[in-house]
């Protein structure tokens, strides 16, 4: 028999865990809800077929397309930029760095990861534009390409502390396998480690893109504000998040149908994170039953 | 609290108008340190939607308000009180050494809403003009400069191409154009004015001798006799009948109107004329005196002066 | 001249010294089993033939250990070259997760061998030489994960022939297997003797006793007793190997 | 070359490529470090940090923004701390095998992933407008409450799980509940862990800045918060307002309000670290 | 009546059995001691005495344990009133991080008890019942955790003791102090049992021997044998219990 106090604080307790599953509830009810009072003024085939996206102007055009595409550029310049670097630091710190050197370089590595993004946002508009202006003439003052770098620094040290975890669940009996057949640790680096630890590796990408999609103010700041559907690097586009910004720091009505594009654009981010996110965790269950 | 609440001023609208009303919000604070003041920037449009819910006591206006907005309004009563003039900028890169001159109806063809995706090209402006991408940048659909912009050049108020950097927040233009030699924007003169040397003025031709012949770029003279036209427009700040009955409203909007003409100057704005600013003031009085008045039956106000 | 031979070996891990001043020599194409008890440092002695120590935190050899009267600690020595003169096989059967036959040919595809006939050639004389060829000639893309655990050990061994070494080190090649499996790897064991020499590490003192020529007999580190494998288990000298045979202790 | 000199060759080319990789990553970080230092060090001043905002750059402060964000930080923690450890406690001592607390479980580890803008739509809806608290102090602490809510629990629950058995097993055997038992023994013994995660969702939350703008932060507000409900400017805010002006004389100010706000999230990783070494010598 | 009482109890942990219908009853103010191989789930019976399995996960038991002739099983029972009436000394020493003197009072503050005057008096009993008062009545506000082990598990002893239970569990109480203290231990559940029922698990025969009235022997989770203590180490019935007792296996 439970005492009613010691039930009170279990009920209580209970009820504060499920103020997450309310989170996820209060997400969904309201992506949900404004999502639908967009889709009962704009087809879903306009959405999802348009290839403009000019919610506010007077012809208006609500194609999703040029705000998928200028996230998934910037992400894409950013993985572009972190994936190999920082494979590479991962592969150089399990199988070359001393110990010594690997525990002092790592803290200040992770100290990219601690930086606010708007800070990123700074270096991104007046350090990396001004000199990738110098380099390539053409490129303007807002670019995915400038957004995109800095946001491969800083997704950097997940895709290398991620990797470091996966390479380093890599049973010693295969590197010795390896290197007993005259292999060089590059070789081996390459042909079996990064192989059996493929599984590991993809998850560490999966988040760092997922975090790169949902990244705002690095975005915000430099990469543009102007929607279009272009695999151009070096002109302004618009992501998912910037509209989002964009749109709520004018204040547009409570009701109207440009309140309601708001929410159409964060549930297409929602639904794309949380897609990335599962396939994450899917692949990390996959990688952790082979290791078992 | 109570006394806390009594001193708040909320002002929330035009981007254009801001840097006057930021000025005089920060000069009234060492006259008056206790008031409590804020002030967003929504742009106009945002900046009247909440004027009519009545969330803010203030509102900035780089337009007069409109006939839809007005039937929004909860308040029975408010006024729009002029606070300095505005050549709006037309402006391009320093870079650009080819856009000396607009006229009119090119800049029609340029911002219409059939140019959408069609004109792309400087030389499709003027043959003469370079090969090369067109990048536009102008105020955001709800912004006052955009409503005025688009009546002036294209005829009908919110009409334009969308395929162009759209923001409420005219920094984000200025930047835009300040850092791409292939660019071309408009915004309010202040934001030229504050960053003359990244960017460089268009002169606007009306092609309307009536209006000063040839091309017109703003200045203090051409902006006050308006032949820097059809861009020149006044800055209005409204306020509600409410908040016209709280002593610190009237004794900062008292401020606001006898600092306009210094302030305005100083961030870049074409100052009242000083018997313009005596009528605005004696509105004003009329205005206070009427809000503590019981409402009158049809909701009327005092419409644009 | 001795195929193989350690002089004075000493071995410390940090401060701790696990192998003490062992000297012996090894004849070639013959089978030197290695037995004592758990810890005494037999697979530390087999791993200084490859080098297989040397990524070991704090490993540290003094004396010398030669192959073909060359020291392969000197420096400038090249340890990738002399491990595919000196291959080895572990004690759990370690395939790379790969097919049957990308783990018989990865020795060779390091050494930049692109030749699909050449790969194919030694792959099947590789997996001959291991007893595997008939069981999985007709799988050899299949994952060599799927592989039971004696014909994944067999493969390692096929692995390491594929390079052509001349010694195989072998680490209780068969003690993660069942008996029958066992009885293969042993038998095999003995044909290989007539191409390699083998050096074997195990635990089973039968086993040693079946497949070895020369057994030699570790404690604590130090090398007790080295002799032909029937005087050691028949007449040992020395009083820790009489000991260790009876089950007094390890 | 002999194709074993070419192997050996790369293998000594991607040591040094390796160490490159490495000091371009930190030469980055110390890049920017250096530039934020050289752009702001020199605005930085107590006049600066006790200053309000202004439209001249030089007579520009950061105190509104500061308190600002001391204030949001403040009513964060009041929200999440205890939400956050009532939730780790639940699901690590009381919700073993229960289905609810299985579905906690796999809510928890999606909500992780959630964009934080999507928490600022979220702010926007329920607490601006649905809860009518406009976009007040409360508003933007309730907000990134609910943000850093899953980076809690998972910490609170890493730490208990660290929390030895038979400390458990003592006190339960002396008669206490469960309730008891967490209180007296789990908890205190859990605490310097629990108290590393805080601070690090704490250094998470002081530097977001979509959430805040999302709900609706104003341009100007030159007083500090005096409730709960008030307006506010906060750190970040201030400086992407800033970065936002065109005017370069701005720049300095974004740098030296950065160099505070990067004070304040490396003090607190820094303390959070200390806090976790020094738990983890001498805690259980 | 008899003090405590199992029947038929089996246990499961998921869908492995760990005991397997356990019956015996225990008499007030003896000490009972459970011996067997490591695994064969003595520690698993005595920890139903107390309901100290409860936690585990995927624990199920089948039959009744009882005490004072009630089934503590039984839907409705109050588990902290049952574990205030049967205390629990640990294999490992487990005093809380705190002082001395808040480990031996944490069970009565916990049932409200704050009147300084009942806590001290309540100490001091308790510390002599546990033989340990002369070692630290000068010492009670420093932390438990600087005591010695034998300190520690006597003070654990006399944690048990402060909340008056009248049975006592002890899982191997000893298996992790030095000799000395060890004769500690046993001196110390000879006097108690004057007042207290007494179950005590022990890997040690001599132990059991020495400290027990009767002695129950477990294997493979059944009891095999139970009895007297001189009568089952000097005649013990079942041939397990004699392989047992000779050192046969275990
Ligand atoms: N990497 C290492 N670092 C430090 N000490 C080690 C390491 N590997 C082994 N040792 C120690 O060296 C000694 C010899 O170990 P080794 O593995 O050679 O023994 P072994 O005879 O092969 O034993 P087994 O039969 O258990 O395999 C042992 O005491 C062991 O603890
Ligand atoms: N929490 C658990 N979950 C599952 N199985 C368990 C658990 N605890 C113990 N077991 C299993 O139950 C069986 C009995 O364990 P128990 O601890 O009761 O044995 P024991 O006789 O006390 O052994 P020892 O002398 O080692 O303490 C063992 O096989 C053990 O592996
Ligand atoms: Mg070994
Ligand atoms: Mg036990
Ligand atoms: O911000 P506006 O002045 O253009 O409304």
């Amino acid at each position: 028999m439970k005492k009613p106090r010691e039930r009170l604080i279990e009920v209580l307790l209970a009820l504060s865990a499920g103020l997450t599953v309310l989170t996820t509830g209060g997400i969904l009810w309201i992506l949900a809800l404004e999502t639908g009072h967009f889709f009962g003024q704009v087809p879903l085939r306009a959405f999802l077929t348009d290839t403009q996206w000019t919610p506010l102007f007077a012809e208006k055009h609500f194609g999703i397309w040029p705000l998928v595409a200028g996230t998934l550029l910037t992400t894409a310049v950013a993985v572009a930029l972190a994936l190999p670097l920082g494979l590479t630091i991962a592969v150089y710190f399990t199988e070359y760095a001393s110990g010594r050197f690997r525990r002092a370089v790592q803290p200040l590595l992770e100290i990219l990861a601690s930086v606010p993004t708007v800070v990123y946002g700074f270096f991104a508009l007046t350090v990396v534009t001004p000199g990738l202006q110098a380099l390539i003439p053409g490129l303007a003052g807002f670019s995915a390409l400038s957004a995109g770098l800095v946001m491969g620094v800083m997704i950097l040290p997940i895709i290398s502390s991620l990797s470091q975890d996966a390479l380093a669940a890599v049973p010693q009996r295969l590197r010795e396998a390896s290197y007993a057949l005259g292999a060089t640790r590059l070789q081996t680096a390459f042909r079996v480690l990064v192989p059996a630890a493929a599984s590991g590796i993809t998850v560490a990408v999966i988040l760092a893109v997922s975090r790169a999609v949902g990244e705002t103010m690095i975005v915000a700041i430099a990469a543009g504000q102007e929607p279009r559907l272009t695999a151009n690097p070096l002109v302004p586009i618009e992501t998912l998040t910037t509209y989002i910004v964009q749109v709520s720091s004018g204040d547009v009505a409570y009701g109207t149908l440009e309140y309601n594009t708001i929410f159409a654009a964060g549930s297409t981010l929602f639904v794309l994170t949380l897609l990335l996110n599962n396939l994450g965790y899917w692949f990390r269950r996959r990688h952790q039953q082979q290791h078992e | 609290g109570q006394r806390a609440d009594s001193m708040r001023i909320r002002l929330d609208g035009s981007s254009t108008v801001y840097p006057i009303t930021e000025a005089v919000v920060e000069e009234y604070a060492r006259v008056q340190p206790a008031a409590r003041i804020t002030v967003g920037v929504s742009g106009t449009g945002g900046g009247f939607q909440k004027f009519s819910r009545q969330e803010i006591d203030l509102a900035n206006a780089s337009r007069p308000i409109s006939a839809s907005e007005q039937r929004a309004c909860r308040q029975a009563r408010y006024a729009g009180l002029v606070v300095a003039y505005d050549g709006l900028a037309v402006v391009v890169n320093p870079a650009n050494t080819w856009a000396r001159t607009l006229t009119v109806a090119e800049l029609k063809r340029i911002w219409e809403p059939a140019a959408q995706h069609r004109l792309t090209r400087w030389n499709q402006v003027r043959p003469e003009w370079p090969d090369a991408e067109i990048h536009l940048f102008g105020a955001g659909t709800a912004s006052g400069t955009y409503d005025y912009f688009t009546q002036a050049i294209v005829g009908t108020a919110h009409a334009s191409r969308g395929d162009y950097t759209a923001s409420e927040d005219d920094n984000v233009l200025v930047q835009g154009v300040a850092t791409d030699r292939l660019a071309l924007g408009f915004f309010g003169f202040a934001y030229y004015a504050a960053n003359r040397a990244a960017l460089r003025l268009v002169a606007i031709d009306d092609e309307r001798a009536d209006n000063g012949a040839g091309p017109v770029a703003p200045s203090l003279a051409t902006v006050e006799n308006k032949t820097y036209a059809p861009l020149s427009r006044p800055l209005l700040l409204y306020v509600s009948g409410p908040a016209a009955r709280r002593p610190v409203v009237q004794a900062f909007l008292r401020f606001y109107l006898a600092q306009a003409p210094r302030l305005a100057r100083e961030v870049g704005y074409f100052p009242l004329p000083a018997a313009e600013v005596r009528r605005q003031q004696r509105r004003l009085a009329q205005f206070v005196a009427l809000a503590g008045l019981p409402a009158p039956a049809a909701a009327t106000t005092p419409p644009t002066p | 001249m001795p195929e193989l031979e350690a002089r004075h070996a000493t071995v410390y891990y940090g401060t701790n010294r696990v192998l003490e001043d062992v000297s012996l020599t090894v004849a070639e194409h013959t089978v030197t089993a290695f037995i004592g008890p758990s810890g005494c440092g037999k697979s530390t002695f087999l791993r200084l033939f490859n080098r297989m120590n040397d990524f070991l935190p704090d490993f540290r050899l003094e004396g010398e250990i030669r192959l073909h009267d060359q020291n392969i600690y000197a420096p400038h020595t090249d340890v990738e070259e002399l491990r595919k003169q000196v291959g080895m096989v572990f004690q759990q059967p370690n395939p790379f997760p790969k097919s049957v036959y990308d783990n018989v040919t990865y020795g060779l595809v390091l050494q930049g061998q692109r030749a699909k006939a050449v790969l194919d050639a030694a792959v099947e004389k590789a997996l001959r030489q291991a007893a595997l060829w008939d069981e999985v000639k007709d799988h050899l893309r299949k994952s060599a994960l799927a592989l039971s655990g004696g014909q994944q050990q067999r493969l390692c061994i096929a692995r390491a022939l594929a390079i052509s070494p001349h010694t195989l080190l072998m680490d209780e090649p068969a003690s993660a297997l069942d008996p029958i499996a066992t009885a293969k790897i042993e038998e095999l064991v003995q044909e290989l003797k007539q191409d390699y020499t083998i050096l074997i590490v195990t635990h089973n003192m039968q086993q040693a006793r079946r497949v070895s020529d020369k057994t030699a007999f570790f404690n604590f580190g130090r090398l007790i007793e080295y002799g032909d494998t029937p005087a050691l288990f028949e007449q040992p000298q020395q009083e820790q190997t009489q000991h260790y045979l009876r089950g007094h202790f390890g | 070359m002999s194709s074993a000199a070419r192997n050996r060759l790369f293998d000594r080319a991607f040591r040094v490529l390796g160490l490159l990789a490495t000091l371009v990553s930190l030469l980055l970080l110390a890049g920017f470090l250096v530039d934020i230092l050289h752009a702001g060090l020199g605005r930085l001043s107590w006049a600066f940090l006790g200053g309000l905002p202004s439209r001249f750059p030089a007579r520009a402060g950061i105190y509104t923004a500061l308190l600002g964000t001391v204030w949001i930080g403040a009513i964060t923690a009041l929200v999440a701390v205890p939400v956050g450890i009532a939730a780790g406690v639940y699901l690590e001592e009381y919700g073993a095998k229960s289905r609810w607390a299985a579905l906690i479980e796999i809510n928890i580890t999606n909500l992780a992933g959630v964009p934080s803008i999507i928490y600022g739509l979220l702010g926007l809806e329920v607490f601006v407008r649905f809860a009518h608290l406009g976009p007040s102090v409360l508003a933007a602490g309730c907000t990134l409450a609910l943000l850093i809510l899953p980076l809690l629990i998972v910490t609170t629950r890493e730490a208990l799980r660290a929390v030895p058995r038979p400390l458990r097993e003592a006190s339960y055997a002396l008669g206490a509940t469960r309730w008891q038992t967490t209180w007296h023994q789990v908890l205190p013994a859990a605490a310097g862990g629990i108290l590393t995660g805080l601070i690090l969702a704490l250094a998470r939350a002081v530097g977001e800045t979509a959430p805040l703008v999302v709900i609706g932060v104003l341009a100007y507000v030159p007083f500090t918060p005096a409730g709960p409900l008030d307006e506010f400017s906060a750190l970040p805010v201030q400086i992407f307002n800033w970065i936002d002006r065109p005017q370069k004389a701005f720049g300095p100010n974004a740098a030296a309000a950065i160099l505070v706000l990067l004070g304040i999230t490396f003090a607190l990783n820094g303390g959070a670290i200390y806090l976790r070494n020094r738990w983890r010598r001498h805690g259980r």
